[in-house]
């Protein structure tokens, strides 16, 4: 299974961490970087190797699951990026957690679980594109939901974090909730959650638009495009490290690589490629549109990154193989770009764009590095970025000319801000600050050495992303990824993208206030608004019910029995039964039986005026004794017997009871329950008229042979003459027995409430 | 009570329980019982704590260990109904079982369900005594009161 | 025979809950004890119909079905073990809240439900 | 022979011991105070104990007829007892036996009685 | 191991706790080793239980109908199983924690395993009456365990409204003992197959709004969240996660096992009830902001789920309510465990209920809500199925809202290591259910096999 | 054993053999096996002290004319009232509490006493007064209060006290 | 005839056992309810030994002498309880 090893090695970086910082908690960083870089020789070696290769251990046969786990283009790629995207955060957060922690006022063992949860969701993330299974995806899938929940919400005191950790875990959790809707809908239909199979179904039924669009609103919401794009900004509140490597290179990449794993199933459906383009070509305008204006740097960064995907998006609804490309690409770019940030804020305390400049004479390294990243994310030549934007101008080109215009302003959207975004940080008068930690800016010297050494080396681009994109489409891929110089439709795109971009840069100063005030005004009837209001209108309806709510013991009572005798009023009414109701003969004999049980009734009906307790004891008693002799008229003097003593035990208990009430008390709540509710009465009539049809009903349906009959001729066999007897001792004597147990555990429930120890000190 | 009615009643104490006794014996013949035996002889009990008072009432060794008593009573119960299954019969198999003679003599049936009972009346009778015992104890009333919630 | 005995276990089930409709803990007590007693009754109706037959049967003899029978005395012996629990909890809750009222019992809940939110903490 | 003069008088036991219930029931009805009643009630348990005898004797049963005298011992043993309860409740608290329920006594006044303390 | 191994444990074990001080801590292991005992017994019946012939008995060897008969099959060993698994963590929890209060609350819970066992085995409908009021009486007993007032007072409501429920029961076993003349299960199953079609309807009516007081779901859950905020948090854990179970176990049984045809008949109103409690539980415990209303409300949604999935047509259905059930019973004693406390141990315990709870993966939970939503998409349940991915997420939300205003911020007692093994293990096993489904599935897809006459 | 407990054990024995309806010798002796348990688990506090056989025996023969006589009075009491509820209702107006001085009965005898006053309907015992001696009674008809206490004394001395002293 | 007469004489005193339930309901005075119960126990101890006797079956005897025994143990019990509030004897009593 040497598939599993890449997966086991990320799967074990977060337990080897934990033990490591056990030891020193520095050590916890190395190891888990370390154990990534592992995870990604092995995954490099076995590329390098074999082939594309799968892997099926069986998991829950009563469900027809395997554990399905694929190594093909696609995984290989994305794992690559994960596994190494996620040494390097791992390594900066070396550098980085200390000084958070210390600013948060927090432990510095804490560190140690930061990293922790980093390589775990690492590990998280890696699971995801390796499995093929639908079910698998899902859990994977909600696995990095629950991780980045715990990661956005690291700095627990912070309020801001939690808002933004809840608000990432329901909307995330939501969609992904949908896409297994989605999954379950298509595995059901399919009748397996084997994705290869589901695939090879599919080509001859396509899947329906429904679970698509289920599908599809788990990717969106994962990859926080329009309209679930809003948790994204909010998630920055996370410390750095989470922003950099979650929300450009894992989390957010997730939902657009479901789609490209899910790809040849939308292929069909165009109309769900459409919304997903359109949705694409929005997030991509109102991410850039938003970067464009914002102050704080991360926010920027996480608009772009929405922008970015909706990139991603359009290719993936495009059927572009370059998807999983830009993809890649992006992420580097992205992460270098967030690492810098968080070591600027580190350095200077700030955290917006308009408090911070100046800094590359103070540090010249990650400014130069973070120049490289820049470059890339808005595709200029000679680095790795230049080939996302070509592979998407590529796409667009196919599609007509409206689609290209909406290309070359996004890219040049992308370059406007990016140069705000480097400018603001790096260019303006020069600004002294102290040097920034090696590690802080180490990772993100490497990242840029791989854009760059992508740019200028785009031929080992090629294999991977090929690879990457033959897995998508489930047929090969033809992706060139070279330099043309020529008037090809992507160049000329390019320029002009670039041209854009620098015009937009140069004079953002003159718009960037009024479109500020109109992106506000447009936010403000926006999805987060919606979503705002939804929750809130929610909990105003929670609130209201809350308060609407049963709560009175009466109330609750009675919300068990009128139901009941509503529903079983209704069910009478419904059932056709032949002779419902039989009214029955009234012999001679029974006339005491039907005396004693008028009397029974007529005390009962008289309890209810009783006024002081004890005459509503006796009263009781009187329905008790009468009853004893209905049951003494009914042939049962057992039961007669048994009634007689337990009445008048009843009675001597209350007393007990009412004398160990204080009498002020008894008299005064004597006195102010007397105020019946008209809707006591109402549901004591709803109840005792369902209690009289219900037993009507039944008593007119005796069955003539029960199992009675067969104990009276067995008695003699119980060697007992009363028969009763036998029942009740031997027949069904077990019933006796627990019927005894009831009675113990009631004394035990008295002896523990009254107990001997209570008055003298006073509650135990 | 300044009145006839405490001698009285102690005079009817034994005759009561040996009634309920009687109800005991007699339950697998005619109509009694384990539950009516033990409701009575603790009626019987109840009626001392009425005229005599708690002190008085728990000289009597039985009232002092009703509950212990019920305890054994559910053993007893619990034991007959399974020790069989050691035997290598169902729960709840009595002896003498259906298809061996009858024992006794004049009124008395021997049969495990006469322990079976026995049990019965024992957890009855632990019952209402204790919940009686315990109603009498007046405890300092509003000791344990709150007044916040 | 048959309405008249379903008639008098709705009225005593009626009367029963009508009491623990009340706001009063010792009248909410008496009241399951009113609802004990209407299932019992209805257990032995059972046997009413059959009793026409069994006031000639043989003294002592088999009368009315025991199976009912024992079911109804179960019934009586359970109701009274759990009343007998009820009447303590009775005289605890009453000692416990200083009133005998239900609606004291949901003011104190209300009132810590409302320190609640007002993150008094509990 | 024996069997049916036991029957009769049994049955003329059975009769007068009606006549007494029935005529201290009448007397609890028509007695004007609680402590007055209370001597009309004395009457019941004569009224039962015979009734039980005479059912008894009519049986003609040894063991019933022993039973029933049983009974009545007893009973005999124990009416006096909440009779006197009941007097001495009702001289001690005359205002719980205050009956304003009398006939043509006008409304009814439902004040709770309140156990002293 | 015999049948009345796991039920004579429990009882025996009961009898002798109750004449000893269970304040002393051997006393209390005792009960605790006895609950482990009564669980080593139940896994022992495991194999016969799933044999051709599951194992039974008929007490006093009488015939058919006469004596009762006890029985165990699949359904029964899986919820007795998880039951007992379930008290005996909160025996063990409410031990380590710092020591019983109570001389009788190891007994009372013994004795309320008993009585959950005896619900589980018994084939016999009055029999199972008498251990269901054995279990009710145990736990009316426990209610007030704490004896604080609130605690009287959750313990006031949870007696009076519970009566009613045990009332509507007895009633509904006494119109099945007079309509069909036997109180055998198998029996009645045997009746109603060949009885008039709607004989049963009216007993049928009064289980399901019995089951529904146990259960709580609405409308019949106004004690729930009263009884489950105001009781100590370890008589919640035992009422949420053990007692519940008899509800579930009790629609079952009788829905599934002894009245399929009254199953058949209240089906759109299963629906209906069902979707009323998702709907109602995931609103209402999003504005509370005391934990244990929320997880009040969370377990209404839950009985709620478990309703709806027994309200859809076919095997699916009947498969996701028995796994709801049992994942449920376990995530709620968890979550009341770990909620009464501070620190990283009750910390992860609680989200890792709560994601279960939600149904995230991977854990229990996650496979009890994807079967209900897969019996939902099977029978073309659309609706249903959107209505669970809603109470999903609002539950998440509610949860997760709770847990961040005081898991992350409450700096109380923490668990120490005994209460944290608890609750870890109660955890772990949720997450060991998610991460190998295969048990549990196992367990839902067996338990119902033996049913009645299944579609 | 003494003797008294002899007398107890059998009494208690012949009651258990009634209502077992048997009196094989098996069950009498079951019933005196139980009797004495019965009679050791609540032992029976201030019995009277032990009488010399010649005086117990005396008293037991006294006992049958005691009972005769209480029939009488009971029959004759239960009239009267009968009488008082019908028709002369005006006697209901005359209702009232009497003392019976306690005389020189002994406190059994004033506890006997006052059973037999309540036991007659017509009477009833309201309370004793120990400090006054006195037994506080209310009568139907206490229109002559001095026959009253002349019935009560005669019925003392004549049938009572040979047994009840 | 003897038997009809026995089965009139028990409808009859069930008669009298209504007359009782109306008596106690009817709201008299509370030592008037303590009275009506009390004699509405009797009343049963003879219906029951009249039934018992009737049917030839002494397990309603037993019934009628468990009445006989007991019933006065709740009159007494009321009493005591209105009289002074308290159902059981307590030492501090001196009554
Ligand atoms: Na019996
Ligand atoms: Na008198």
């Amino acid at each position: 299974m040497p598939i599993l090893l890449p997966i086991l090695l990320a799967l074990a970086c977060a337990p080897l961490a934990y033990v490591a910082g056990r030891w020193r908690p520095g050590a916890a960083a190395w190891m888990g970087a370390a154990g990534a870089l592992a995870a990604m020789g092995a995954l490099v070696h076995e590329w390098a190797t074999q082939g594309p290769t799968r892997l099926v251990v069986p998991w829950a046969p009563s469900w027809g699951l395997s554990l399905e786990f694929t190594r093909d283009g696609l995984s290989g790629l994305y794992a690559a990026m994960a596994l190494g995207v996620g040494a390097l955060v791992v390594l900066y957060s070396r550098a980085y957690m200390p000084h958070h922690l210390h600013e948060e006022g927090r432990p510095a063992r804490d560190e140690v679980r930061f990293q922790g949860l980093l390589l775990a969701f690492m590990a998280a993330m890696v699971l995801l594109v390796t499995v093929d299974d639908l079910l698998l995806l899902f859990v994977a899938l909600d696995l990095t939901t629950i991780i980045s929940y715990l990661l956005i919400g690291f700095d627990r005191e912070d309020p801001e974090s939690r808002a933004a950790a809840l608000l990432s875990l329901v909307l995330t959790g939501a969609t992904s909730v949908v896409f297994f809707a989605g999954a379950m809908a298509l595995g059901l239909h399919y009748g397996t959650f084997s994705l290869p199979l589901v695939i090879e179904r599919a080509a001859h039924d396509p899947a329906s638009t429904g679970a698509l669009v289920c599908l599809a609103v788990g990717a969106l919401g994962k990859s926080a495009q329009v309209p679930f794009h809003f948790w994204l900004p909010r998630a920055m509140a996370a410390p750095t490290p989470v922003s950099s490597y979650l929300h450009s290179a894992a989390m957010v990449a997730a939902g657009v690589f479901l789609l490209q794993r899910l790809y040849p199933l939308f292929a069909p459906a165009t109309d769900v490629r459409d919304g997903l383009l359109a949705i694409g070509f929005l997030s991509m305008g109102m991410g850039s549109l938003m970067a464009l204006v914002e102050d704080p740097f991360k926010r920027v960064l996480a608009y772009s990154t929405i922008a970015q995907y909706g990139y991603a998006l359009v290719l993936v609804a495009l059927g572009s193989d370059g998807a999983p490309l830009y993809v890649a690409v992006h992420a580097p770019c992205k992460a270098a770009l967030f690492l810098t940030a968080g070591a600027v804020t580190q350095v200077t305390g700030k955290k917006k764009l308009s408090e911070v400049g100046g800094l590359r004479h103070a540090l010249p390294v990650l400014a130069g590095a973070s120049a490289v990243a820049a470059a890339g994310l808005s595709a200029l030549p000679l680095t790795a970025g230049f080939f996302k934007d070509e592979v998407f101008f590529h796409a667009l080109a196919q599609r007509g000319p409206a689609f290209m215009a909406a290309g070359l302003v996004g890219a040049g959207l992308t370059l406007a801000y990016t140069l705000r975004l480097w400018w603001g940080l790096f260019g303006g008068p020069r600004r002294d600050v102290p040097a920034a930690p090696r590690l802080l800016v180490a990772p993100v010297v490497v990242l840029a050495g791989l854009i760059l050494l992508g740019g200028v080396l785009p031929g080992l681009l090629v294999a991977p992303a090929r690879a990457a994109g033959a897995a998508m489409l489930g047929a090969p891929s033809t992706l060139e990824l070279a330099y043309h110089l020529d008037a090809r439709a992507e160049n000329l795109l390019a320029v002009g993208a670039w041209g854009l971009g620098a015009l937009l840069f140069a004079t953002h100063r003159a718009w960037a206030s009024a479109l500020s005030r109109v992106l506000t005004g447009v936010s403000h009837v926006g999805p987060e608004r919606a979503y705002r209001l939804l929750l809130l209108q929610l909990d105003r309806l929670s609130t209201w019910l809350h308060e609407k709510e049963v709560r009175d013991l009466r109330d609750r009572v009675a919300s068990v029995l009128v139901p009941t005798g509503l529903l079983g009023l209704t069910v009478l009414g419904v059932t056709p039964l032949r002779d419902r109701f039989k009214v029955g003969t009234v012999g001679w004999a029974d006339i005491t039986l039907v005396m004693a049980l008028a009397f029974a009734s007529a005390a009962a009906l008289a309890t209810l005026r009783a006024k002081g307790h004890l005459r509503l004891v006796l009263l009781i008693s009187c329905v008790g004794f009468s009853l004893a002799m209905v049951f003494a008229f009914a042939a049962a003097p057992d039961v007669a017997l048994t009634s007689v003593l337990v009445e008048t035990t009843f009675t001597l208990l209350f007393a007990g009871l009412l004398a160990l009430l204080p009498s002020e008390r008894l008299k005064r709540a004597q006195e102010e329950a007397q105020k019946p509710r008209g809707r006591d009465r109402l549901a004591a009539g709803v109840a005792g008229a369902s209690a009289f049809l219900l037993s009507w009903s039944a008593l007119s349906h005796l069955q003539a042979d029960r199992v009675g009959a067969r104990t009276v001729e067995l008695a003699k066999a119980a060697h007992s003459p009363n028969v009763v007897a036998a029942v009740l001792t031997d027949f069904r004597g077990l019933d006796t027995v627990g019927e005894m147990t009831v009675v113990v555990a009631a004394l035990l429930g008295v002896t523990s409430l009254l107990g001997l120890n209570l008055g003298r000190k006073g509650r135990r | 009570m300044r009145s006839f009615v405490p001698p009285l009643s102690r005079l009817l104490l034994w005759p009561s329980l040996m009634i309920a006794l009687a109800f005991w014996m007699k339950g697998g013949a005619s109509v009694g019982g384990g539950f009516p035996a033990g409701a009575l002889a603790g009626l019987a009990v109840l009626l001392q704590y009425v005229v005599a008072g708690r002190d008085q009432t728990r000289r009597y060794v039985a009232v002092r260990y009703a509950a212990p008593l019920a305890g054994v009573g559910l053993l007893l119960v619990v034991g007959t109904a399974f020790l069989p299954v050691l035997a290598g019969y169902a729960p709840m198999s009595l002896f003498p079982r259906p298809d061996q003679p009858e024992l006794g003599v004049g009124g008395l049936h021997l049969h495990t369900a006469l322990v079976f009972e026995g049990g019965l009346m024992l957890i009855v009778f632990g019952l209402v005594v204790t919940v009686i015992d315990r109603f009498a104890l007046r405890t300092g009333t509003d000791a344990e009161e709150e007044s916040g919630p | 025979m048959i309405l008249i005995a379903s008639l008098a276990v709705g009225l005593l089930f009626a009367c029963g809950v009508r009491m623990v409709l009340e706001r009063e803990l010792v009248r909410v007590a008496c009241g399951t004890v009113l609802i004990t007693n209407s299932s019992v009754l209805l257990i032995l109706a059972g046997t009413f119909p059959e009793r026409g037959e069994a006031l000639g049967a043989q003294p002592g003899g088999p009368v009315t079905d025991p199976v009912l029978q024992s079911l109804a005395l179960t019934a009586i012996v359970i109701g009274f073990a759990v009343s007998a629990l009820l009447l303590t909890l009775v005289h605890r809750t009453q000692r416990a809240h200083g009133s005998l009222r239900t609606d004291r019992l949901v003011e104190a809940e209300l009132q810590r439900v409302h320190a609640v939110e007002k993150g008094e903490g509990p | 022979m024996m069997a049916t003069v036991l029957q009769w008088v049994g049955d003329g036991l059975v009769a007068l011991g009606l006549l007494f219930i029935t005529c201290a029931v009448i007397g609890i009805y028509r007695l004007p105070s609680v402590l007055t009643r209370v001597h009309a009630a004395g009457a019941v348990p004569f009224g039962a104990a015979l009734v039980i005898v005479g059912a008894t004797l009519a049986t003609a049963d040894g063991w019933l007829l022993l039973r029933g005298l049983l009974v009545a011992a007893f009973l005999m043993l124990t009416i006096p007892s909440s009779a006197h309860a009941i007097a001495w409740l009702a001289e001690g608290r005359p205002e719980l036996a205050h009956d304003k329920a009398r006939r043509g006594r006008g409304k009814q006044d439902r004040t709770p009685e309140s156990p002293g303390r | 191991m015999p049948l009345w191994g796991p039920l004579l444990l429990p009882w025996v074990l009961g009898v002798v706790l109750a004449f000893l001080d269970g304040r002393r801590a051997w006393v209390a292991w005792l009960a605790i080793a006895g609950l482990a005992g009564t669980l080593v017994c139940t896994v022992w019946l495991l194999p016969q239980a799933w044999s051709a012939q599951a194992p039974q008995f008929i007490s006093g060897d009488w015939p058919v109908g006469v004596g009762i008969r006890l029985r165990a099959d699949q359904l029964s060993i899986v919820f007795a199983l998880v039951s007992t698994s379930v008290l005996l963590g909160t025996l063990v929890y409410e031990h380590v924690a710092g020591g019983i209060t109570s001389r009788s609350f190891p007994a009372l819970v013994v004795f309320l395993g008993a009585g959950l066992t005896g619900v589980f085995f018994t084939s016999d409908a009055f029999n199972f009456y008498v251990f269901f009021e054995l279990a009710m009486t145990s736990a009316f007993a426990l209610a007030s365990y704490g004896e604080k007032p609130r605690n009287l007072r959750a313990a006031f409501t949870f007696v009076v409204v519970n009566l009613m429920g045990s009332t509507l029961f007895l009633t509904a076993v006494v119109m099945l003992y007079l309509t069909t003349g036997t109180l055998d299960m198998l029996s009645i199953i045997a009746w109603g197959q060949a009885g008039p079609p709607f004989a049963l309807a009216v007993p049928g009516t009064l289980l399901l709004c019995a089951f529904g007081v146990k259960l709580g779901f609405f409308p019949f859950h106004f004690w729930a969240p009263a009884v489950y905020r105001d009781a100590g948090p370890t008589v919640a854990a035992l009422l949420a996660g053990a007692l519940a179970n008899i509800g579930s176990y009790g629609l079952l049984r009788f829905g599934v096992d002894v009245m399929p045809q009254v199953l058949a008949q209240a089906r759109p109103l299963l629906e209906i009830l069902g979707a009323a409690s998702i709907l109602y539980g995931s609103i209402l415990a999003l504005s509370r902001r005391d934990t244990r209303e929320v997880l009040a409300y969370a377990s209404i949604t839950q009985a709620g789920l478990i309703i709806a999935a027994l309200g859809l047509d076919g095997r699916e259905g009947l498969c996701a309510a028995v796994a709801l059930a049992l994942a449920g019973s376990v995530d709620k004693t968890a979550l009341f465990l770990a909620q009464d406390r501070g620190g990283e141990r009750a910390r992860r315990a609680y989200s890792v209920a709560a994601f279960s709870t939600a149904g995230v993966p991977p854990t229990a939970g996650f496979w009890s809500k994807a079967w209900l939503l897969r019996a939902a998409l099977e029978q073309g349940h659309t609706p249903l199925a959107a209505l669970v991915v809603a109470a999903s997420a609002l539950s998440l939300l509610a949860l997760f809202r709770a847990y961040q205003r005081e898991r992350w911020l409450r700096e109380g007692a923490a668990l120490h290591r005994g209460t944290g093994a608890v609750v870890y293990a109660l955890s772990l096993a949720l997450i060991a259910a998610g991460l190998w489904p295969e048990p549990l599935l196992r367990a839902g897809r067996d338990a119902i096999q033996g049913l009645g006459t299944l579609p | 054993m003494s003797l008294r407990s002899v007398a107890h054990v059998l009494s208690l024995a012949l009651l258990y053999a009634v209502l077992v309806g048997s009196f094989h010798p098996v069950d009498l002796a079951l019933g005196a096996a139980l009797a004495l348990g019965v009679m050791h688990l609540f032992p029976m506090a201030g019995l009277p002290p032990v009488l010399s056989s010649r005086e117990h025996w005396r008293r037991v023969l006294h006992l049958p004319r005691f009972g005769w006589a209480l029939a009488v009075l009971v029959v004759r009491s239960c009239f009267h009232v009968l009488t008082v509820i019908f028709g002369r209702a005006e006697l209901a107006n005359k209702a009232g509490v009497v003392e019976v001085p306690m005389g020189e009965r002994t406190a059994r005898g004033v506890q006997v006493s006052s059973w037999v006053m309540s036991l007659a309907p017509g009477t009833v015992l309201l309370e004793l007064d120990w400090e006054r001696r006195v037994m506080r009674m209310h009568a139907l008809d206490a229109s002559d209060p001095d026959k009253l206490l002349r019935q009560q004394d005669n019925f003392y001395q004549r049938y009572q006290r040979a047994v009840f002293p | 005839m003897h038997e009809t007469f026995f089965t009139l004489a028990i409808v009859w005193m069930v008669g009298l056992l209504g007359a009782l339930v109306l008596l106690a309901s009817r709201q008299r005075s509370v030592a008037d309810m303590l009275m009506s119960v009390d004699t509405m126990g009797l009343v049963i101890c003879a219906v029951l030994g009249l039934y018992g006797a009737t049917r030839g079956e002494p397990g309603y005897l037993d019934a009628a002498l468990v009445l006989a025994l007991l019933s006065y143990v709740q009159t007494v019990a009321g009493a005591r309880y209105l009289h002074h509030g308290r159902a059981f004897h307590d030492e501090e009593d001196g009554r």
